[in-house]
């Protein structure tokens, strides 16, 4: 079980540090074992940096991260080898994940020679042809080749059989499917949800609802580094409370019905929320004094939680 | 635009203290002493020298101890005064410098500021067609990779030696006395012209090389394939590319401004004009370290001016900086 | 674009005229010297609205072009920029070269070719006995302000350096006990053990300042001031100078217009050119009357007639001093004679003749003793243990002393068997030098010996040269004098001392020689037999110890142009002066050089 | 349009590429003239060979003699073989220092970045050739390699600084977070992950700090600041002055040295544009 | 009114040509959004761009376009100019770097305003009732671009390219960088611009078909360079008839859609390359009901009154 608490990502800025970015804001939430969790949000949410920051490529600013009761955080050296024999992730941007001068393979002797160095080249190269086929590759058409003579899908899928490689208990998959063309996100999408079946936990980190909404069993909405509603995916779905979750659901474009166009989604350039209040109430339609507080969050229904103070009426 | 200034200055500021103090150390450092150099020739009784030599340590100030002379130079250095020259006894070291100065402001000023102009203007004009890039750029090369002195020389050889139409020495004719009339100023003008000229030329090659690659690399950007796509009229598209061209450009000129000190000096050494870098190289030769220490500081002090000025500038003409300095983090 | 670009080049335009302008208009109001403005003595009225100059100096008007006919041209002497004037500063007075001998005089001049004192500001001067020394001043002496020059002024000259000792001329009260001035034109000065060597050299050397000016001024002022404002007796007055060039003007009320005659240059503009050949070009155009620069090329003009030099063929220059090559005798090898001795015949000095200076030099006598003291050289001594370039004999000698080829590497080893490689040193850039120790190096190697040439910076060369950490290194610093004890005490300079200032960096350490040029400084200098008997006991001891190599002489650098003004000494005047403008050398005859010339077509 | 196709479009257009191919030819012929040029002559740079003093080039003397009689030609060559050495020596640790510096400065970030950016900018403003009169003043007997590590210890700066961002830009790319996550050490990752992908421009750095070095090197020798105890095209060009070459009209002693070295770093730009071109496909049709 | 006739567009390379558009005929009514959909590679943008700016590599292989029943003069870049910004113009992909960094807004609109010799007065005026349009303030004129958040320079851009109320619009994957939120908004403007006449016809290039249903009067869909099938946006999305669009749709997660419960799959294979295409229908690979008449190119034919599918089955699709 990863487990965030009270999690906060703080970017200085200016010259000397003399300005504050909260990219990450007091975050609490758990994702338990062989679950996944999809985290949702605009660009600049923090959805991304909570990614990293449980992989480890940023630092933490306060608050914990604990995986099975460890300190994320904490790690050092070959603790942290080791905890990323347990942990890993995969990205975006499949061509930016690969050393475009080396072959695609590669990754996978870096594994071996990292973490496997006792195991034989052919006891490896088995592995990794064992890995491929999990990943629903044929590892005669994808091996020996260089990043961009492999399509999209196939690089993720390669990333997916390298965490495979490593027995891991934890995958992050930051928006790995939104650079995929629409024909083969699914698969990838798939691949990934059958995972579950191995007893991973994985954090689908989106910013297109229908996704998460696909794959998750539990979704986390973040407005601007704060958690606006969290909980089971379909309560959220069928009842999103936060105005935020409202505004969202109601733009998402859908084959099945029209967008109202009463609903606004203005966005404003300078966003009134302040630090200490309500971080969307800049937007908010129905933001009133009140929301210049930080609103708790509440949990309105078993396993669904809401940070809004006008919780009450919605 | 207020931090991004702090920023700079304080980068000024401890540039500029490092380098005071790398200055300081000069005479520190040296083999052998200073005192003992300037006095060597007066090969008179031994008695006589011995008392000298003490007489001119005590006059210099290095009989302190050091971390006193430290504090002294930073202080006489705050009031203007860096000492006295050991080459030119007893001349104050500021004194000798004030009377080069004009000279190489005279020189660099002008060719600095010509050469990037014109060699901008013409850079963009050979990344105009394949003709004017094929006969313009291998020019250019080759004056940019042209070693200043050898311009200057070649320069001498052809103007002053074979042609005999320009002087190839001093800053004006020994027979002349300055005065304000026109003679003397043709005459000072005329002495002039062959240094600057020679340093204006290897600049401009590489200004004019710059600019043409820059404007190429700026045609190729988004806001020149939208103006395209509108059908703007050539002229607006590479007016604005030469605008955005020019930015580059600028921050090469503070990169450039230590090379072209150094090519000032080897020109002003070819041509004898008495600026910095003929003192300096005289400083050297004499082995004056109070002056060679002046001599650095004026050119830090001046190189920081220019760059500080570069700074400004950009942010007047670049509104990027304006905003990005103090944009968000990394 | 267009418009920026014409903006900007009307405001570079500007800048430039202001800039150039500055410069010069700096040196308008004030030409002395640029930022100096109450540096002028002659404040010039070049602007009619100037405001009347100061009242005691002479009003000279500074042209603004100097006319040609009226105007002496010469470079060679300075080797900077102008800083002072004061007359007791040692180092950077070759730069004001005029200042002594311009405008300060001296007792006594001296004239190197026949060997004379010439009375100068002194009439006479005389031992009445053996500590005892009268001199009498001429009548009519006067300071260019106006006052006269009377006794008094000599005796507070003299009695300056009693009581700063920081003047170089200090020590002469080592051995002075007293000046009293007996009227307006008589002195008298008393000693105890005089050194009469130096004494006579102190008479020329040491230069008259005028009391009613100097005995206000502070130490400072005095040791190590500017001085500038000039005032002194002397046959020209300080104009003005800027970075490159001195500017004389001739003090029309001097005294010795009278007596010696009139300079015929109005002005004299010192030139300091950057580089020789830039005054071989100048010098070529007729714009350069007399270079006192080192021209190596000039050989070949001077052939062709395109330049005069002071002999029609070689070595075309007379001599001014000898360059030697110490050694460094605390280091072995150089410590044994017999090795110092097998060096100075493998040296090529013909080659360092030929080559290296283009047949502007001659090689030098053994003694070391400059053509002009030909007489003080005992032939028979030099007969017996000189030296010649013979690399024959210098295997010969090395082989006797034991110095042999070992292990076969083509140089000899020490007597012990231990190989050793030196050094000959010269500072960087004196290109001459570094010709002349290539050659050093070069024909040492064919005898055997190894050595290698370097040339370290001046400083370093200096350092090593006091500090005697140098193996062998060239130098040149007694220069033509009246006594050949200069160069004597230069060559054995004693006691020897961890910092070797004032010569014998070698460190050669021989009481017998030290006792015998102390010996020769207390001869009188009337005493020419005795002199030459002393002179031959120090060259015997010299050669045959030669802790130091008398290799060439350097010449007094001189190449003239007729264009402008003509009777330039050369080896057939009836009466040759000096041709040379060199600070020190005025009193030499290089003032008599000026009052001999004429203008050109007279 | 990734890492293959690449590699033979670069194949295709630095054959192709005349400034490529122009540079390339220059420089070969200099490093072949230095390389061998020692063989066809007889004399030693320092040899006064002829006796006569200076004389025009001639079929004895391919490019004359000083004013003392010795070969210019053998001096050349031997002045392009310390050319060279100062190019590459100094050249070399410049890159290096520039690289290490930048490596570190780009990807650690942070404090060090600061730190080695307050540096970079204030080695940057101090201007070099200054640095470099007053340290070559200070040393009493300079040898080439004494004044390479000189000039290639105060080239650095902008070097450092371009890398810095190339490394910065590369830090942020995901595969450099992949190798994090497979356990690489920061060494190796600067290594073997994020220096291949700059060979090009490490290349192309190295190229304009060789040039650098040339035309600082001939400038601190023409001062006489060089090597005390060799030759170099710079000095020759000194000593022409010293000794009143243009006075006396021997123009082929101060113009070969000259040449050479405007052609060689002439063609070294001329190659680095070549390589930008080949490199860059915005740049390549124009 | 647009009509593309059988226009084809390669790109040069040094490998060959990339036949990146093939044989494309459509039309496109006055006041027409037409959504143009596609995977990454199936030219989608190459017919965009070729309709305003055909340069280099970009190469003019055959076929004409008619706006308004005159030519346009494709591979003239002269006077193409004369119908760029005025009759066509464009939003392009990289609106966020579209503006010249170092001018400011305001100016350089009149620049080149001026420089199109537009009457530069009225349209400054109209200028600010657009930006209105837009929810931009006055005030932007006054800044530069990088003082403009990236929404709001790409409105800026929407407002400058349909300045001079232009026949045919070009909005080139204006939506696919944005938020949910944003595409809404950017999407619904647009249509309001067109609503107001800001512009005429609008050619709504994306990958993703769901906005095109939100917005787009017709879809076309392309693969691999050749038009797949072009219909009203009802038609296309409630009945397809082409198999690659019926199984692109059906690869789409919906909301509501959940993997436990309903297992959507992909199409399987991948795009083909452009630089040696496959012979016939370039669908044949990937499609599961490719058969021997596969093999040539099936035509792009008009099925029922505003139709068209290029497909051997096209008549059996329902099977």
């Amino acid at each position: 079980m990863l487990k965030f608490e009270h999690v906060s990502k703080i970017y200085k800025t200016g010259t000397f540090g003399g300005k504050e970015l909260h990219a990450v804001n007091d975050v609490s939430f758990e994702i338990p074992d062989g679950e996944v969790v999809s985290l949702i949000g605009e660009s600049g949410s923090g959805k991304s940096t909570i990614g990293k920051m449980i992989l480890r490529l940023i630092g933490i600013t306060r608050g914990t991260i604990e995986l099975d009761g460890v300190n994320v955080g904490a790690l050092k050296g070959s603790e942290l080898k080791e905890y990323y024999r347990k942990v890993q992730g995969v990205f975006q941007d499949p061509f930016s994940s690969y050393n475009p001068i080396f072959k695609a393979d590669r990754i996978f002797q870096v594994i071996h020679d990292e973490f496997y160095p006792q195991v034989s080249a052919a006891a490896w190269t088995e592995k990794v042809e064992t890995a491929l086929k999990d990943g629903g590759l044929n590892p005669e058409h994808v091996l020996h080749k260089y990043p961009h003579q492999l399509s999209g899908g196939q690089l993720q899928r390669f990333l997916i059989a390298r965490a495979l490689l490593l027995d891991i208990k934890f995958l992050v998959a930051d928006e790995i499917i939104s650079m995929l063309d629409a024909s083969t996100r699914i698969d990838v999408l798939n691949l990934l949800a059958d995972l579950k079946t191995r007893g991973l936990s994985i954090l689908f980190i989106t910013h297109d609802l229908s996704l998460a909404n696909y794959i998750s069993e539990q979704a986390v909405i973040l407005y601007r580094g704060c958690v606006a509603e969290r909980g089971i995916t379909e309560k959220i779905f069928n009842r999103p409370l936060h105005p935020y979750t409202r505004m969202l659901i109601a733009s998402v474009p859908r084959l099945d019905r029209k967008w109202d166009t009463e609903i606004s989604v203005e966005t404003k350039a300078t966003p009134l929320g302040a630090l200490n209040g309500c971080v969307y109430a800049g937007r908010c339609p129905l933001a009133f004094e009140k929301c210049k507080q930080r609103p708790p969050e509440v949990e309105v229904e078993p396993g669904h939680f809401v940070a809004c103070w006008k919780v009450e009426e919605i | 635009m207020r931090k991004y200034f702090g920023r700079k200055l304080v980068i000024y500021l401890l540039t500029f203290f490092l380098a005071v103090t790398i200055d300081w150390l000069i005479p520190r450092f040296m083999p052998g002493d200073p005192v003992a150099n300037m006095l060597a020739r007066v090969s008179v009784n031994s008695t006589a020298a011995s008392v000298m030599q003490e007489y001119y340590t005590h006059l210099f100030g290095l009989d302190l101890p050091l971390w006193q002379q430290y504090l002294n130079f930073w202080a006489n250095l705050l009031r203007g005064d860096l000492g006295i020259s050991a080459y030119l006894f007893p001349k104050p070291v500021t004194q000798v410098l004030m009377n080069a100065i004009p000279y190489d402001v005279a020189l660099l000023l002008p060719a600095i500021l010509l050469s990037w102009l014109a060699g901008n203007n013409f850079g963009a004009v050979a990344a105009r067609s394949k003709w004017l890039d094929n006969t313009v750029s291998p020019i250019g090369y080759i004056l940019t990779a042209t070693p200043y002195m050898w311009l200057g020389i070649l320069l001498a050889w052809f103007f002053g030696i074979i042609l005999d139409v320009f002087p190839i020495a001093g800053a004006y004719s020994f027979s002349l006395s300055p005065t304000l009339s026109w003679k003397f100023i043709g005459d000072v003008l005329l002495h002039w012209f062959l240094p600057f000229f020679s340093l204006f030329m290897v600049q401009f090659g590489g200004w004019a090389i710059g600019m043409r690659n820059m404007i190429i690399y700026e045609l190729e950007a988004d806001y020149s394939h939208y103006l395209e796509a509108l059908g703007a009229p050539r002229s607006l598209i590479r007016r604005y590319a030469f605008n955005n061209a020019v930015l580059p450009q600028l921050s090469g000129l503070a990169l450039q401004l230590g090379v072209i000190v150094a090519g000032a000096l080897v020109t002003e050494v070819v041509f004898s004009y008495p600026g910095i870098g003929y003192l300096l190289l005289a400083a050297i030769q004499n082995q004056d370290y109070f002056l060679i220490q002046g001599c650095f500081l004026f050119i830090i002090i001046g190189v920081l001016l220019a760059n500080f000025v570069i700074d400004i500038v950009y942010v007047l003409v670049d509104p990027r900086t304006r905003r990005g300095m103090t944009g968000e983090a990394a | 674009m267009k418009r920026s670009m014409l903006l900007v080049s009307i405001l570079v335009a500007l800048s430039l005229v202001l800039a150039a302008c500055q410069a010069p208009a700096a040196t308008t109001p004030a030409p002395a010297e640029p930022t100096q403005a109450p540096a002028a003595p002659t404040e010039p009225p070049a602007e009619p609205t100037e405001p009347p100059a100061e009242p005691e100096a002479p009003v000279e008007v500074i042209p603004t072009e100097f006319p040609r006919a009226e105007t002496l041209y010469v470079s060679g002497a300075a080797w900077g920029p102008a800083s002072t004037w004061n007359p007791f500063q040692p180092g950077s007075l070759a730069n004001t070269t005029g200042t002594i001998g311009f405008v300060y005089e001296f007792l006594f001049n001296f004239d190197p070719q026949t060997a004379t004192m010439i009375p100068w500001l002194a009439e006479s001067g005389t031992w009445t006995d053996a500590a005892t020394y009268d001199v009498v001043l001429r009548d009519g002496l006067t300071w260019s302000d106006g006052e006269p020059l009377t006794a008094e002024d000599v005796k507070f000259t003299f009695e300056l350096a009693k009581t700063y000792p920081a003047l170089w001329f200090s020590p002469v009260w080592n051995y002075l006990t007293g000046v009293t001035a007996a009227d307006a034109t008589h002195l008298q000065f008393t000693f105890e053990d005089p050194l009469y060597q130096e004494w006579d050299n102190n008479l020329i050397n040491v230069p008259i300042v005028p009391r009613h000016l100097w005995e206000s001024m502070t130490e400072e002022q005095i040791t190590v001031g500017a001085n500038e404002k000039p005032v002194g007796s002397g046959a020209y007055l300080y104009l003005s100078n800027a970075e490159d060039r001195n500017i004389w003007v001739r003090n029309e009320n001097w005294w010795g217009i009278g007596v010696f005659g009139k300079p015929a240059p109005k002005y004299i503009v010192d030139i300091r050119t950057a580089s020789n050949n830039i005054a071989m070009g100048m010098v070529l155009k007729g714009e350069l009357d007399l270079s006192n620069n080192i021209l190596p090329g000039v050989a070949t003009l001077a052939d062709q007639g395109y330049v005069k030099t002071y002999y029609s063929g070689p070595p075309y220059m007379l001599s001014a001093n000898t360059a030697v090559l110490f050694l460094n005798t605390t280091k072995k090898p150089m410590d044994d004679a017999a090795f110092r001795k097998a060096l100075a015949f493998a040296i090529d000095t013909p080659s360092i003749v030929n080559t290296a200076y283009a047949n502007l030099v001659k090689a030098a006598n053994p003694t070391g003793m400059l053509p002009a003291f030909d007489r003080f050289v005992d032939q028979a001594v030099v007969d017996e243990l000189g030296f010649t370039f013979d690399t024959a004999r210098a295997r010969e000698l090395l082989d006797a002393a034991g110095y042999k080829d070992v292990d076969g590497d083509g140089f000899v080893e020490a007597p012990d068997g231990s190989a050793f490689k030196l050094e000959v040193t010269c500072p960087s850039g004196w290109t001459d030098w570094m010709a002349a120790i290539d050659v050093i190096a070069k024909s040492a190697q064919a005898a055997g010996i190894n050595i290698v040439a370097a040339t370290p910076d001046y400083g370093a060369w200096n350092t090593a040269l006091q500090g005697g950490t140098f193996d062998m290194t060239l130098n040149n610093w007694a220069n033509l004098s009246n006594t050949p004890w200069t160069l004597y005490n230069l060559l054995f300079n004693h006691p020897i001392r961890e910092q070797m200032q004032s010569g014998n960096f070698g460190r050669y350490d021989s009481q017998e020689m030290f006792d015998l040029v102390d010996g020769l400084a207390r001869i009188p200098t009337s005493d020419e037999e005795g002199m030459k008997a002393q002179l031959s006991k120090i060259q015997k001891l010299m050669l045959t110890d030669l802790p130091v190599i008398p290799l060439w002489y350097n010449g007094l650098w001189a190449q003239f142009s007729e264009s402008t003004w003509t009777g330039w000494p050369n080896e057939t005047s009836a009466n040759p002066t000096l041709p040379t403008t060199w600070s020190g050398y005025w009193q030499l005859g290089g003032l008599q050089t000026l009052i001999n010339l004429k203008p050109a077509g007279q | 349009m990734k890492a293959l196709k690449q590699k033979n479009e670069f194949l295709y257009f630095a054959l192709r590429n005349r400034k490529l191919q122009i540079g390339l030819g220059v420089i070969l012929f200099f490093v072949l003239l230095a390389a061998f040029g020692p063989l066809l002559t007889d004399y030693e740079p320092f040899d006064y060979v002829n006796p006569t003093g200076p004389v025009p080039p001639s079929s004895k003397f391919w490019l004359g003699t000083t004013f003392f009689g010795q070969d210019v030609f053998t001096q050349v060559v031997m002045g392009l073989r310390a050319t060279f050495l100062i190019a590459i020596l100094g050249g070399g640790i410049a890159t290096l220092v520039g690289m290490l510096l930048g490596f570190l400065a780009g990807y650690r970030g942070g404090i060090l970045d600061e730190i080695i950016n307050v540096l970079t900018n204030i080695v940057l403003v101090i201007p070099t050739m200054a640095v470099l009169l007053i340290i070559a003043a200070y040393l009493q007997v300079r040898s080439l390699a004494m004044e390479s590590i000189l000039i290639g210890l105060t080239a650095w700066p902008w070097a450092a600084r371009a890398i810095r961002a190339q490394t910065f830009s590369l830090r942020t790319r995901d595969f450099v977070d992949m190798a994090r996550m497979s356990g690489e050490s920061a060494f190796k990752i600067i290594f073997s992950e994020i220096a291949p992908n700059m060979m090009s421009y490490l290349v192309m750095t190295f190229i304009l700090q060789f040039g650098g070095a040339i035309l600082n090197a001939a400038t601190l020798d023409f001062i006489g600041l060089g090597p005390t105890n060799a030759i170099s095209l710079g000095l020759i060009m000194q000593y022409s002055m010293m000794w009143g070459a243009l006075q006396f009209g021997m123009w082929w002693w101060f113009v070969p040295p000259g040449l050479a070295i405007t052609l060689i770093v002439g063609a070294l730009y001329s190659m680095n544009v070549g390589l930008d071109e080949v490199f860059n496909p915005k740049l390549r049709e124009m | 009114m647009l009509q593309v006739e059988n226009l084809t567009v390669y790109y040069q390379t040094l490998k060959g040509q990339v036949r990146a558009l093939e044989n494309a005929s459509f039309t496109l009514a006055d006041g027409e959004i037409m959504g143009l959909a596609g995977e990454s590679g199936c030219g989608k943008t190459t017919l965009g761009h070729s309709l305003i700016h055909l340069s280099p590599p970009m190469t003019h292989i055959g076929g004409r376009v008619l706006l308004n029943g005159q030519e346009l003069p494709l591979t003239d870049m002269q006077k193409m100019d004369a119908y760029r910004f005025n009759e066509i113009s464009i939003i392009p992909q990289y609106a966020m770097n579209a503006l010249n960094p170092i001018r400011k807004i305001g100016p350089m609109t009149e620049e080149l305003l001026r420089a199109k010799k537009a009457d530069v007065r009225t349209v400054m005026a109209a200028l600010k009732d657009r930006l209105e349009m837009v929810k931009l303030p006055q005030e932007v004129l006054n800044l530069y671009p990088i003082e403009l958040s990236g929404g709001m320079k790409q409105r800026m851009v929407m407002v400058l390219s349909t300045l001079l109320d232009p026949e045919l619009l070009i909005a080139d994957e204006i939506t696919s960088a944005l938020d949910v939120a944003s595409q809404k908004a950017v999407a619904e403007m647009l249509v309001e611009f067109r609503n107001q006449h800001c512009c005429n016809s609008v050619i709504f290039i994306t990958h993703d078909i769901s906005i095109l249903y939100q917005i787009a009067d017709s879809i076309l869909i392309m693969y691999a360079g050749q038009l797949a099938e072009k219909g009203s946006t009802e038609t296309i999305i409630r009945n397809p008839r082409h198999p690659y669009t019926r199984m692109l749709i059906s690869a789409l997660p919906e909301i509501g859609v959940r993997y436990s419960e309903k297992r959507l799959t992909g199409i399987p294979g991948k795009t083909p390359l452009l630089l040696h295409p496959p012979q016939g229908c370039r669908f044949r690979e990937r499609c599961p009901l490719a058969f021997e008449k596969c093999a040539e190119v099936p035509p792009f034919v008009e099925i029922e009154p505003g139709h068209s599918v290029a497909c051997w089955k096209e008549g059996s699709a329902d099977a």
